[in-house]
């Protein structure tokens, strides 16, 4: 008798653990307000990423077309990937000097794993990280970027 | 005719072959390119044999190229789910290394921090174990609220997954304005969510039948087998890293080493819930203590190891996370070897495994937790 | 046990073994030939019975291989380090102790597969990650010409 | 009665009456045969969409998502273009697999619904078969289903496939006798097995009401059980995704995995629409007590739309219980029917008769 009992509440237990799962699901299913889905092209006006948010490496150029990057390829040697490949000229200045400066700040976004590392070498702060995400692209060429713009120059005030 | 019957009903000789199957590479409970060579007679599993390597990336090779601050951002890629334990090991190696003394305020963030990614790792395992067994919804979830936590580190450190926020000295940035609120506000919320779980899933009928007394481990084979995390203390093997060689702000706080005694899938299920509540338990105790300071130390452009050996240990989501630093002076290291807490608990599936069905098998792994980046390597 | 109390203790009970205090762990260093018997005594015996192996790595150095060797005791919470060499790098062969502790199957495994060591004695050895068509990469003189790109 | 005006039977018999007057009576056969046949196909094919449709969106909202947006206005055409592609999709057949088998395994999963929706009355006068032996029928008919499931995971080839087929063979076999024995269950209470009777027997009060405790609980077991026969989860062993990657289909592309797909929704509907006729009084509107002003305004409600009201719950509750519940094991599938529903199942029959008996039915 005892062990019909016991069956009779396995019985109705089991069936109560199973009512309050569905209570909890049954509770999501009627508050549809509540959806957590994002629709991601139609939101992107509303879509802001965080400050820190790390997405690609740019370099700020200011409005006279002017990095602060002296080429001095430290972010070259603290790239875990070897994504970053640093090509300098030399140029002789008006006072008769040569002076080797930079010539194309390139970057591989395809090998970049976003580490910060050279954003935090950076002496001169001249690279930054930017908040872009879509990187998708039809062909794997278009991934290396040459950072600094054509024709632009090293802000004066930047140490050598 | 009279004979075979007699057989049947004592059941000798009346065999099916063992055949084999091949649970992955591709396969929906292995969470990644594991293959189990799977020995079964009809459902009952008779041997369990892993093939690994399937993304095994030589990060160990790598790091021999590499100069200290850069092989932190590897270790992310071995248990993401628990990146940025990896790079704090890493980092104390290397301060332990260099006699360095981190400021409080980064021992506090770093714990945080761990504590922080300790539950976004477990809420991932809790909706993906509940999937492996049949319950979609839990899957969705667990995502959903761990995203809350995915949105605090972007927040702070700028990526959700693989942080690479440690350095050696400190951390890389500092915290950020909104951390602490935010924190609070998503401690609050989640001390809801986690009595909905146990709704959902813990308290389950279906649930426990399906896990209770399952794929038993005994304390003695948990230790023999060096399973660690809250799958070796569900046996009852007292492992925590935390408790026995604290490290970071884990001195400064009171909190309990949870252990189980049954050591079947529905313990290590149970360990990891209470773990959760745990570390919303120690997050509280350190998030309004956090204190003012730098929040890490200069060190020099080179970091260059004194010659010799360094061992850390540390406690990540899934077990005992070791790095051993082998340096001959130079800016790179001579060799690093990982001790993954995920290797040595793959192995004992096979030994608990025996005998139960296949369907028990999934239960098993989903309970383990295992990441495969972290047995690879 | 405290560390000097245990390097006291091994550098009793084995004089020809070298046991010294490292940067943070009690080491020692145990010739090839005593090492399985070695590694038993330090499961085996009550004072020390270390229990659980922690890791097993191997180390590649110009001279020989070697096999390191963290064991921990969950009873008495002490640690020790274990070092053991091969005798030459071309045939290196070390015993195994999977017999004592069960992970160490799966280490070995990988150290075979990675460093090319031999166990012997060893269930069951085999290339844990690699295929045979590899060579052993975790040793300094793998070069490997398919997949590095230098630049 | 202002309920009677949605009766199909003047419709069908106009339709008839017109066609033997002009042509032939074999002719008249052949032609209503046609018209059935291409309805029921048309049902069957749109209503399956609407099911698969149904489910993602049901399935969705109790995950906090939205559920398919893209196709068409909310996702609507999803499922359409979802049918598009299976249509495209290459016929692969894995080598080594036995030919023929293979090939015949979905149209026998298929066929079924197809035979069991012809004794299912939607409306008055809306059925294709009016059997006396309608229940029997339609338990009879929906176990051929499994030797499809079975030859699929024979045939395919597959470790998997075998594995999901067995286990669904064990599981539809057992589960068959719960199915039954709860609608004999309610056949007691009613005393004929033509559905039309049993529907038409239930225009005082639906059974379920009527025979109050052992008609609730043949209710629960024949919802369980029919949640099994469909493979549906938390049984759906047979595809048993996270073990079985698909199970039984695993190895089939293309249209062939689409008879598997919407015979299982169709199956999903069947197992509802019985529910409904058994146990929720079919089309009969809702009706309490002696609320006259209350019946005469569920009265307007046609009996086609109470029908599908009612299958949708029982559809709905289904869905819930999948997107619930963890998986079962096959060893506690079987539990669950042979120590708990089938003695439970035998109990309540014995314990209908002898309600039925002393009339403490009302």
């Amino acid at each position: 008798m005892k062990s019909f009992l016991n069956y009779i509440a396995e019985v109705f237990n089991g069936i109560w653990t199973l009512l309050t799962g569905m209570k909890v699901t049954a509770k999501y299913f009627f508050t549809p307000w509540n959806n957590v889905t994002q629709q991601y092209p139609e939101n992107r006006d509303t879509l802001k990423m965080f400050d820190r948010f790390r997405g690609e490496v740019v370099m700020p150029h200011d409005e006279n077309n002017e990095h602060s990057c002296t080429g001095c390829g430290i972010c070259e040697i603290n790239c875990p990937n070897g994504s970053i490949e640093i090509i300098s000229k030399t140029i002789v200045t008006a006072e008769g000097k040569k002076k080797r400066i930079i010539d194309k700040h390139i970057y591989n976004l395809g090998m970049c794993t976003l580490c910060n590392l050279c954003i935090r070498s950076c002496p001169s702060d001249a690279i930054a990280m930017d908040q872009t995400f879509e990187h998708a692209v039809w062909d794997r060429s278009k991934l290396i970027k040459v950072l600094n713009l054509p024709g632009s120059q090293v802000m004066q005030d930047v140490k050598e | 005719m009279a004979e075979i019957i007699e057989k049947f009903i004592t059941g000798d000789e009346i065999k099916t072959d063992e055949y084999l199957v091949n649970m992955g590479p591709q396969h929906p409970s292995t969470h990644g390119v594991l293959r189990l060579l799977v020995k079964l007679e009809g459902e009952i599993v008779h041997n369990v044999e892993p093939h690994i390597g399937y993304i095994h990336s030589g990060i160990e090779k790598m790091t021999e190229a590499l100069s200290y601050p850069q092989v932190i951002h590897l270790t992310d890629r071995m248990d993401y789910l628990s990146a940025h334990m990896n790079n704090e090991a890493v980092c104390l190696c290397i301060e332990n290394a260099l006699q360095v003394e981190v400021p409080e305020r980064v021992k506090y963030i770093r714990t945080i921090f761990d504590e922080l990614q300790r539950l976004a790792s477990h809420q991932l395992w809790w909706c993906a174990s509940g999937m492996d067994l049949g319950a979609l919804t839990a899957f969705f979830y667990g995502l959903r609220d761990r995203e809350d936590i995915l949105d605090i580190f972007e927040e702070t450190c700028g990526a959700r997954l693989t942080l690479n926020y440690s350095v050696p000295g400190g951390v890389m940035f500092d915290i950020h304005p909104d951390f602490q609120r935010k924190v609070k506000e998503f401690v609050k919320k989640f001390k809801k969510k986690i009595p909905e779980y146990d709704k959902l899933l813990t308290g389950n009928i279906i649930f426990q039948n399906r896990t209770k007394g399952v794929g038993i481990l005994s304390k003695e084979d948990a230790i023999a087998f060096g399973v660690t995390g809250p799958t070796g203390r569900a046996s009852g093997f007292s492992c925590d890293i935390r408790k026995h060689h604290p490290y970071s702000a884990y001195p400064y706080i009171k909190f309990d080493e949870k252990l189980g005694t049954d050591g079947d899938s529905f313990m290590r299920w149970k360990l990891r819930m209470d773990e959760m509540r745990e570390s919303l338990h120690i997050i509280e105790q350190l998030i309004d203590n956090i204190p003012e300071g730098d929040y890490g130390v200069k060190m020099k452009a080179v970091i260059k190891l004194p010659e010799g050996e360094f061992y850390q240990r540390v406690e990540t989501a899934r077990g005992e996370f070791g790095v051993y630093i082998i340096s001959d002076g130079k800016k790179n290291p001579y060799r690093i070897k990982f001790r993954s807490p995920g290797f040595s608990n793959l192995f004992a599936i096979n030994h608990i495994a025996k005998g139960w069905k296949i369907a028990d098998l999934v239960a098993i792994m989903a309970t383990f937790d295992l990441v495969i980046p972290d047995i690879d390597r | 046990m405290t560390n000097e109390q245990l390097i006291e203790h091994l550098s009793k009970a084995y004089p020809d073994e070298v046991a010294l205090q490292g940067n943070q762990y009690p080491e020692i260093t145990v010739s090839r030939e005593i090492l399985h018997a070695f590694m038993q005594n330090m499961k085996s015996d009550s004072n020390l019975s270390f229990d659980y192996l922690v890791c097993e790595s191997g180390v590649d150095y110009p001279a020989f291989l070697q096999v390191v060797y963290h064991l921990e005791s969950t009873t008495h919470k002490h640690f020790l380090v274990v070092k053991s060499n091969t005798e030459n790098r071309e045939t290196p062969a070390l015993d195994s102790v999977s017999d004592i502790w069960p992970t160490a199957e799966f280490h070995e495994d990988e150290i075979f597969d990675l460093l090319g060591i031999k166990f012997n004695n060893h269930p069951h050895l085999r290339r844990l990650f690699l295929d045979e068509t590899w060579g052993f990469p975790l040793r300094k003189d793998f070069y490997d010409d398919i997949h590095v790109v230098e630049r | 009665m202002a309920f009677e005006k949605y009766d199909f039977t003047p419709l069908t018999q106009s339709i008839h009456q017109g066609l033997i007057e002009n042509v032939s009576p074999l002719l008249t056969t052949i032609i209503e045969w046609t018209i059935i046949g291409v309805l029921y196909l048309l049902f069957i094919a749109i209503f399956g969409l609407l099911l698969v449709y149904a489910e993602r969106k049901v399935c969705a909202a109790f995950q906090q998502r939205l559920g398919p947006m893209r196709v068409g206005p909310w996702g609507l055409l999803q499922t359409i273009a979802d049918f598009v592609k299976l249509l495209m999709k290459e016929l692969i057949t894995p080598n080594r697999v036995d030919k023929f088998l293979y090939n015949l395994a979905p149209f026998i999963v298929i066929i079924v619904p197809f035979l069991t929706i012809s004794v299912i009355p939607f409306a008055p006068g809306l059925q294709a078969l009016d059997f006396d032996i309608g229940i029997f029928f339609v338990t009879a008919v929906s176990s051929v289903g499994v030797i499809g499931v079975l030859l699929a995971g024979w045939a395919s080839n597959n470790k998997y496939s075998l594995i999901g087929g067995m286990r669904s063979g064990a599981q539809i076999v057992s589960y068959e006798l719960s199915v039954g024995l709860s609608l004999i269950t309610m056949v007691v209470l009613a005393g004929t097995m033509q559905v039309s009777e049993i529907v038409e027997l239930q225009r005082g009060g639906w059974f379920l009401f009527k025979g109050h405790i052992p008609a609730i609980i043949a209710f629960f077991i024949f919802v369980v059980a029919g949640t099994a026969e469909t493979n549906r989860g938390p049984f759906d062993l047979a595809e048993a995704e996270s073990e079985l990657t698909a199970g039984f289909h695993t190895e089939y592309s293309g249209i062939k995995f689409a008879f598997f797909f919407l015979a299982e929704y169709i199956n999903l509907f069947i197992v509802s629409a019985m529910a409904t006729i058994v146990f929720l009084g079919g089309w009969m509107p809702f009706h309490f007590g002696s609320f006259e002003s209350f019946n005469n305004i569920m009265d307007f409600i046609p009996g086609i739309i109470w029908f599908f009201m009612k299958v949708f719950g029982v559809i709905f509750l289904i869905m819930w219980f999948k997107w619930t519940f963890p998986r079962l094991r096959i060893d506690q599938i079987l539990t669950l029917e042979w120590k708990y529903l089938l003695p439970i199942n035998l109990f309540n029959i014995l314990l209908m008769a002898t309600m039925v008996l002393l009339g403490w039915h009302w």
